[in-house]
């Protein structure tokens, strides 16, 4: 994974995310080609300057190629050559932005901005801090529940039966279990409150 | 710190289900719950720009199991995981992009979803007392489908340009599949409270 | 047809590791134990015998049936009883988690019957009804030893089936998996269950370091901890 | 204030279940071992000791304070081990998990410092960034204990701390836990465990049958069991 230091990764999580919000609603504007062009440009000149490799950029837009190719073939016969094209590219550039915010800023560093911006929140009931908790137990919890997820499906397979509901009831009390196990632990911890 | 406990409280071996450090405990687990059913449920369907996931099954259980606000909860907390680049979408895909694709209002409507699932599961259990598989099942169509169809079939078609009857049939592909899912949530349902009864104290009314 | 499970020059891979190297085995004995320190490749070792995980190299073969080919009829041939009583309870009460191993093409009528009886045999008749959940951990385990046996193995393989039990659990499950009519391989821990089988083969590092009877094989797992 | 731990009168009641009658102790040795079988209700006992359970009858107090109206205060003395490593790792990193143990109160500097310095102690410095699902199960029982030694406990409950591990393993946490400068009490299947200990309460059924020294108390185990 490219997460090297670079300017962009130094970049404080906030402003990034700011940013990307500022880029995405800037970009409803532009509505000529030479506009999102230039917006591409823009944005494959970040991906350089994070020093990203076309490979890894590549994966960014890939799950959205395909719509893309569909909505521009579509729009051709709708509004004609150049506007599809901007509909086409607004979509590329929009989910490349956002791949490039993902790419240089750490998990970590985008959820203490994400606890930060709930502070406000404190008056309509958010807690940062439970927010943050439940944030780290669902991270947590999910190597957990996979491995019980496994051991089912192992259960299921030895048995020679596959169905939906014989996977989902006993994963689903384990997830109960664990909760109750949780809460437990966070007692045991002083954290009962 | 406030010990809610007395000492004329009956005992317990866990803190009461409803304690804030109790809910969030099953809050983070359901989140989590949501992220391992897209590993074990993706159907790849080449040429669906959205995929076909189990994950809709576990929103629809979250929102019946813990009720509407922590089952929403869950679904936030997920939707956050999956912002700061946690692979925890089907596929194991995550990242901001997705929140800009037509995923988005998929991703929006499953918190309304899980919402109005436990907000009518909540009736049916009032009034009876137990989970019983028809109003479950019935929760399941109205805010698993119907819910989340009217948030998600607006957003597509803004996402994509499409106008809204164009993203409403492009959508049609996926309410078979979205109907069994509702089927097995409350059939799902039943079996979890039959083999762990407890969940109905949990859900705290 | 070769009966018995036979092993032939097994590798296993998994992700970049080699979790089993070079086994050669050929089990016909009633009662067969396998000891090992954590990670050494018993539960993979075991797992092999129902196509549960395949040989990246060799061939694994029950009964003359290759797992990597055969895997439904190898499943249908050999149960396996998982060390987590929770993770291997399907159903959400006690019969219907029995019933769930019985074929959905037999009659109902007889499924009911068959499954009465497989739970009046281990004396869980009287919590046919119960939430599987809410049965004690060896009461849980006996569940999954008999949704295992009514479908009438010809092996049965067990991983470390009594690790979460008390002595006395213990002693129950060690000694009705002992009891079996049909062959049985045994992975645990315990080295006092183990004593009762009639070979013990001791894995180290995805190795077999000893196969011998329980005593010196026992004797050569001890000094190998310690 | 009188100091140790002392029940009085002490009974249970879980849904319809007397899981403890009648308890009455003080414990002020070292290390006290508690064994029992499946459900005789040793955890309950062990789970009195801090709070996570409280009595229905009777009065539990660690050091002069009642478990029942100073929980948290009783929470902080009494640091508490569960059996599955799993089950006690709320964070998802080592570091993280072992600093969430630590007041927020504390420097950020302090709190990083002490996390380092517990790491260090139990040799798990190396996988501080490390996801706590990576560690190994012996590993993870090790992190389970860190973080809560970290908090300096007066007392350390374990229950069935080593159930889950193998023979290497169990043997390491079995003695950490006995080589503790706090006061520990300490519920284990694992007879060869429980043997270090200075005293040694055999449960059943809901009471206490024998308390003694190990070698008396287990003995008389033994013949229950059997
Ligand atoms: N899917 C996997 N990918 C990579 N390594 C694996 C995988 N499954 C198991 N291993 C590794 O293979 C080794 C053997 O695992 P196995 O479960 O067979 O050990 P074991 O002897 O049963 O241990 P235990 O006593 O802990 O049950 C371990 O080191 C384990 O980490
Ligand atoms: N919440 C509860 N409601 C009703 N009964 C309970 C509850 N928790 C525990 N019990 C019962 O109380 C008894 C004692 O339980 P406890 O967990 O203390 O036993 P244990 O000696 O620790 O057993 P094990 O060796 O299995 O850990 C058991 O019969 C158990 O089924
Ligand atoms: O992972 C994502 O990108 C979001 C998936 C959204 C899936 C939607 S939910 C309703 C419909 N039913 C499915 O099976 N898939 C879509
Ligand atoms: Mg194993
Ligand atoms: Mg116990």
């Amino acid at each position: 994974m490219t997460r090297g230091p670079s300017a962009l990764h130094r970049l404080p999580a906030g402003a990034k995310l700011a940013a990307l919000a500022a880029g995405s609603l800037g970009l409803i504007l532009v509505d000529s080609l030479p506009g999102v062009l230039a917006a591409l440009g823009l944005v494959a000149a970040g991906y350089a300057a994070a020093r990203i490799s076309p490979r890894l950029a590549w994966e960014q837009v890939r799950p959205v190629a395909l719509l893309v190719a569909i909505l521009f073939g579509a729009q051709i016969w709708m509004i004609g050559l150049e506007p599809a094209a901007v509909v086409a590219l607004r979509v590329v550039v929009l989910v490349a932005l956002a791949g490039l915010v993902t790419l240089t800023t750490r998990a970590g560093d985008l959820l203490a901005t994400i606890e930060r911006a709930a502070h406000p929140l404190r008056g309509v009931g958010v807690d940062p801090a439970r927010m943050a908790l439940v944030l780290s137990l669902a991270i947590r919890g999910i190597p957990v529940l996979a491995d019980v997820s496994r051991r089912v499906q192992d259960a299921q397979r030895a048995r020679g039966r596959r169905d939906v509901r014989a996977y989902a009831v006993p994963v689903v009390v384990g997830a109960l279990r664990r909760a109750d196990a949780v809460s437990e632990a966070l007692a045991a911890r002083g954290r009962a409150d | 710190m406030t010990e809610s406990v007395t000492s004329t409280a009956p005992a317990s071996t866990a803190p009461a289900p409803t304690r804030p450090a109790a809910v969030a405990a099953q809050v983070g687990t359901f989140a989590a719950l949501i992220a391992v059913f897209g590993v074990a449920g993706t159907i790849p369907v080449p040429g669906l720009l959205v995929p076909v996931t189990l994950q809709t099954l576990a929103v629809m259980l979250a929102g019946a199991l813990l009720g509407p606000r922590r089952g929403a909860a869950a679904v936030l907390t997920l939707l956050a995981l999956a912002a700061v680049g946690l692979p925890v979408l089907s596929g194991g895909r995550g990242g901001l992009g997705v929140f800009v694709s037509p995923s988005a209002g998929y991703l929006l409507g499953w918190v309304v979803a899980a919402f109005v699932v436990g907000l009518l599961v909540d009736r049916s259990v009032g009034r009876r007392g137990r989970l019983a598989f028809w109003p479950v099942l019935v929760a399941c169509l109205v805010g698993g489908i119907g819910a989340l169809y009217a948030v998600a079939i607006p957003i597509l078609a803004l996402v994509t340009g499409m106008d809204l009857a164009a993203a409403a049939l492009a959508n049609i592909v996926y309410l078979p599949g979205d109907a069994l899912k509702a089927v097995l949530a409350a059939s799902v349902t039943v079996g979890v409270a039959r083999a762990y009864p407890a969940v109905l104290t949990h859900r705290g009314f | 047809m070769s009966s018995g499970i036979v092993l032939d020059d097994v590798h296993v891979r998994l992700g970049d590791r080699d979790v089993l190297r070079g086994v050669d085995l050929r089990l016909t004995e009633h009662r067969i134990g396998i000891v090992g320190a954590n990670g050494s490749g018993k539960s993979t070792l075991a797992r092999l015998l129902n196509g549960l995980v395949l040989p990246t190299r060799g061939r694994v073969s029950v009964d003359g049936l290759d797992t990597a080919r055969s895997g439904p009829a190898v499943r249908r041939r050999v149960g396996f009883v998982f060390t987590d009583p929770d993770a291997q309870i399907l159903m959400p009460t006690v019969a219907e988690d029995v019933e769930y191993s019985l074929p959905r093409t037999l009659p109902r009528a007889e499924r009911a019957r068959r499954v009465a009886e497989a739970l009046t045999t281990v004396g869980l008749a009287e919590h046919a009804e119960h939430p599987a959940h809410l049965l004690s951990g060896g009461q849980k385990q006996l569940l999954a030893l008999t949704s295992v046996l009514v479908t009438e193995p010809r092996v049965v393989v067990a991983d470390e089936p009594t690790t979460l039990l008390d002595l006395r659990n213990t002693r129950e499950i060690a000694a009705r998996l002992l009891a079996l009519p049909q062959q049985l391989v045994l992975v645990s821990h315990d080295l006092d269950v183990v004593a009762g089988t009639d070979r013990v083969l001791v894995v180290d590092e995805g190795r077999l370091v000893a196969d011998d009877e329980p005593g010196p094989a026992l004797d050569h797992y001890r000094r190998l901890m310690s």
